[in-house]
């Protein structure tokens, strides 16, 4: 074979913090975006799943747009829920992880990079198309609107909730239902009130109670659940 | 003494490994300086790849603690990471991605900056040249663990901690490998290493120690 | 005795093997693109000047010369591509897996036509974009249909295998069109069917007959344009692959 | 080391067709009966998602059991979806797809008895649970006994078809949503004629003919099904 | 000759490998008889696992055949697999299950019965008598493969095919599975296997076959 390179002959520059969590994003996008399907999967798992009510249920225009802001934001929490398994399993099954933990970098700040990478590929997609499902059950176009921004806010909530439940039952068989059963309690508040601004404009009131509460829990979130995540890793590796 | 700007020294004080129910080893202290080669050797099941886990900090020991240049691991976090290097059981490669694509991922995590030109030729020198494109889920067992490997060619840290680093790797494969670890300990590194080949080095401090009860 | 048989009884196989289908395709190609701009145009002509003007619908009524053709083939080219795909099993056939995933593309866009035709009528005769009725819900379910097939083969890098797994799941997807199509049916027995009152004047019915078949007949020479000029870029594509592997 | 073992002092038996299959089965659900969370998992989803869709649209209890058939067929179906990855992906991980694949039985039946296995893990609690949370949503008895019975068929048809989405997505990452989008649509009859006999009994009308067109799909499932999913597991071996 | 009640030949006829678009062997055939051992050699990448699976009938050869006793094993399907013993670089254990539960599930596929005392006597030979009662995620990686190779002593089938059968193994497993696989060819077994140690074995029939270019 080949000469030995020696380290002395290459050119090694060191990386910053920043540029160190950038390529944390940029490469869990570029994994989900090289198999394109993980990315228009959660997208297409939404609009069948939310199509299949008016199935179960004969065609009732009345009875649809009443269901409509639950049965939408339900099923957006379902399908966020559904690609969590994927956060942080494939990296504890092939070592990553191990690699993740012993970056230079806290490890708090590489579990954000890792949330906001799903988020984008999961959370904000939905955002786009769910009021264009919101039209097939004859929302009106401001409740539509509302619906948009809740879940813009709520998405990302549930992202950064959702990474505790991944991170916690990593390494577990049977994951995807584990984590939904951790995860599901904890999505209730993001539910009633992201649905809750919806309804309110359905009935003629102001979302803004609801959208501020939701607000208030978003941020909670963002303080609190990398932090979690982060120790349920390191619990994981042990 | 070699290209490591400073000298470094890691110790083990009176390390007790459990795991489940069940003792591993016990009083166990060692102090590795610059270019020692630590050994593990034991039959199967008798705490080689815990021993690992331990001094690089990914599981706490029962007893007794590990120290970088005489601070204990645990309160240097991230610091003792910029130092350490390990290569475990599982190679730590992305499926979906190319062999270029996962060390650039790798090499990030330890903050050292990728260099597309070193990274090629230096997979073309562990015999990848054909497979640099394809994602690494095509390659062969042998071949992903030379991935993995790689990173040793690439960083410049002073501690490598590997597990069975020979695992799948044919014998020209081997021979560039035992080649690298000796340079890269006679320029002054710190190897911890476990294999159930049979291996002799030729470096200035070849330590060996048994595991088995 | 049998491999006998296959030699000269069945002389098709010859043009199963992609080098001698490669030149074929490329002398039909042209022909198919220029009958069928000329008879879409012609169709369009016909909807849209020709025939008289709906004393119910207005001209709102004339999108049915896309809509109706397109929902036709979109059913088409899923059975199609079907048999395709079951072809390449049977004979491990790579042209056949070709064919299938070459088809795809076509279907789901004449599934979106018709979604979105229909849709664009569906305001002015309803009042509503959408109703769930069963031509419509099992339309779009034919397109989810066709969405898990991209996906699957989108998913598997070993081109071998996305072909074979695409197609068991093409196969089974036929099974399912017609279920999906009469349980819906059944489902919604209450609800009125999207039948407008066209045929009460036959004259006008004979001009609309023809503008639809025309129609018909310009996307159907447009499919096969179309699926032959993707076969042959795969051909091409997995060709210089194959050479890239020989050389090194 | 100790002395080496010969075959010749063994004594080895041959098992007949009937006992390997039972074995299959019984380590299936041994596996999943150790972990306890997979059983319980399934369950808990299901009760948690459809609790949820109240949350989502304040407590009108008129709106609520009209949504109720819908919302609990779907529910059911969503949680029988997320356990499918479960059904051969640990079995190729760790190689025992292909021991099971060089069974000197044939691979068709040993489909059937890993999709039984399933269906006694994910489907069958559904449909004694399920009764419980119609009460919740106000469904009358002879609407909560119609549920029961159309979820006993079509939960067995769901594991079925499911049966063919998770061999043909083995060894892909992103599996769970993938999985998703390929078995919803093949879904729809099941949900369509489980839903309408319950919907037909809220009418007032005889669920006799949804639940035989029910049967009708669950006997071709049972046809079918595991012929395909034998196919695709061979596939993704290859 | 040995434990086998018959004679069987395993043939390999102008097999043809190709993985992704790349060619790995050509025009390859060879008869093995009873009481041969055939040592697949070849660097990383070169399609050993490849070869194996073909024989196995888990992956189709590009084209050419393997038959079983002259017969193509296409057809023969699980006929054929009543012959086979196939151990591949996975091992094939549920994490979950205790050694024993796992060979009790393993033995019932290929249709054999399982003989509890037999098993246990088996596995304490093999070094596992500690971990007979605890499920095999909290075995060592040796001990793992140790629980999978266990069926060699636990079944009669006279072709073994083996894709690395030493890895993860100390010396002490190495020595006693060469003699298992001697004792095995020696009765008339027959067996295809890869290893990148070097080994020589004593057997009737000893074949190499490299699958370099
Ligand atoms: C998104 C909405 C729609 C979808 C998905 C859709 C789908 C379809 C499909 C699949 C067919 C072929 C059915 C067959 O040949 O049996 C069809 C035919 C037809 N559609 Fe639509 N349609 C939609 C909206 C409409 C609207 C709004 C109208 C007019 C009021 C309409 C009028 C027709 C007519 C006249 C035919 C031909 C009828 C026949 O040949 O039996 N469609 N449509
Ligand atoms: N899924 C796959 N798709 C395409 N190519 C593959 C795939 N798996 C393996 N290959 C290629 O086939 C070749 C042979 O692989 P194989 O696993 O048979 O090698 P091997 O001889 O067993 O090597 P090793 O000693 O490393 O185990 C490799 O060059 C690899 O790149
Ligand atoms: N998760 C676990 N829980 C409990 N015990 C464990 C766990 N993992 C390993 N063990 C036990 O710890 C002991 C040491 O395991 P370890 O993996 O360190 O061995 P090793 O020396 O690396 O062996 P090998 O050479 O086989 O890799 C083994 O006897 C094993 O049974
Ligand atoms: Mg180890
Ligand atoms: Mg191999």
């Amino acid at each position: 074979m080949a000469e030995t390179i020696l380290v002395k002959e290459l050119d090694i520059k060191q990386l910053g913090t920043f540029s160190v969590l950038y390529r944390i994003l940029a490469r869990d996008i570029k994994v989900a975006l090289r198999r394109q399907s993980d990315v228009t999967a959660v997208f297409f798992f939404f609009i069948i799943a939310a199509s299949s009510f008016p199935l179960g249920s004969g065609a009732d225009p009345k009875l649809l747009s009443a269901m409509a802001p639950s049965v939408l934001w339900v099923t957006a929490l379902l399908s966020c829920m559904l690609s969590l398994s994927r956060m942080y399993a494939s990296d504890h099954a092939d070592g990553t992880l191990e690699q993740i933990m012993m970056s230079n970098q806290p490890t708090v700040l590489i579990v954000l990079m890792k949330i906001l990478a799903h988020w984008v590929l999961s959370g904000l997609p939905l955002v786009f198309v769910a009021p264009l499902i919101g039209i097939q059950f004859n929302l009106s176009s401001a409740e539509l609107q509302i619906l948009a921004v809740s879940l813009l806010m709520g998405t990302l909530a549930l992202s950064l909730i959702g990474s505790i439940g991944a991170a916690l039952t990593l390494g577990i068989r049977g994951t995807g239902v584990l984590i939904a059963i951790l995860v599901l309690p904890l999505y209730i508040p993001v539910l009633v009130f992201g649905a809750g601004a919806v309804n309110a404009v359905s009935i003629g009131m102001s979302p803004n109670g609801a959208l501020s509460l939701l607000g208030a829990v978003l941020a909670m979130a963002i303080v609190f659940a990398p932090l979690a995540s982060a120790a349920a890793l390191k619990i994981a590796l042990e | 003494m070699g290209f490591l700007a400073s000298n470094h020294v890691l110790t083990a004080d009176n390390l007790v490994g459990v795991r489940g129910e069940r003792l591993l080893f016990e009083k166990l202290s060692f102090e590795l300086t610059n270019g020692t080669v630590l050994y593990l050797q034991g039959a199967n099941g008798t705490g080689k790849t815990t021993l690992l886990h331990t001094i690089c900090g990914l599981s706490k020991p029962y007893k007794g603690s590990v120290s970088w240049d005489s601070e204990n691991i645990d309160g240097l976090a991230e610091e003792y990471y910029r130092h350490v290097l390990y290569i475990g059981h599982l190679p730590g490669i992305k499926e979906d991605l190319t062999a270029l694509e996962n060390l650039q991922f790798s090499l990030a995590l330890t903050g050292t900056q990728f260099n597309f030109s070193q990274a090629t030729k230096v997979l073309e020198t562990l015999g990848l040249a054909k497979g640099l494109n394809l994602p690494t889920r095509m390659l062969s067992q042998g071949q992903k663990r030379r991935v993995a490997l790689a990173r040793l060619w690439l960083q410049n840290l002073p501690l490598w901690v590997l597990d069975e680093p020979f695992t799948a790797l044919d014998a020209g494969a081997t021979n560039m490998l035992k080649q690298k670890i000796e340079a890269f300990a006679n320029t002054g590194g710190i190897v911890v290493m476990t294999t159930h080949q049979e291996v002799m080095m030729n470096v200035p401090r070849f330590e060996q120690l048994r595991l088995d009860a | 005795m049998k491999n006998m048989e296959m030699k000269s009884g069945f002389n098709w196989l010859k043009y199963a093997s992609p080098k001698t289908f490669y030149p074929l395709a490329g002398k039909i190609i042209p022909w198919c693109v220029v009958s069928a701009a000329v008879l879409i145009l012609y169709g369009l002509y016909v909807g849209l000047f020709v025939a008289p003007t709906d004393f119910q619908q207005g001209e709102g009524y004339r999108i049915i010369f896309v809509h109706v053709p397109a929902a036709w083939f979109s059913m088409f080219l899923y059975l199609l591509m079907a048999l395709y795909a079951g072809l390449g099993l049977v004979l491990n056939a790579r042209l056949s897996y070709m064919m299938a995933s070459a088809i795809a593309p076509t279907g789901a866009m004449f599934t979106l036509v018709a979604l979105v035709t229909g849709s664009l009528w569906g305001k002015p005769m309803w009042g509503a974009w959408w109703v769930w009725d069963a031509r419509l819900t099992s339309e779009l379910i034919l397109l989810f249909l066709y969405i898990g097939y991209f996906s699957l083969q989108a998913a598997i890098d070993d081109k071998n295998r996305a072909d074979k797994a695409s197609a068991v799941l093409a196969l089974v997807g036929a099974i399912n069109v017609p279920i999906i199509y009469f349980s819906v049916k059944w489902w919604n027995t209450l609800h009125q069917g999207a039948s407008v009152s066209l045929m009460n004047a036959p004259a006008m019915a004979a001009v609309m007959l023809k503008g639809m078949l025309v129609m018909a007949i310009g996307f159907w020479l447009y499919s096969i344009a179309v699926i032959l000029i993707r076969v042959r870029c795969e051909i091409l594509e997995r060709d210089s692959k194959a050479a890239m592997f020989r050389q090194d």
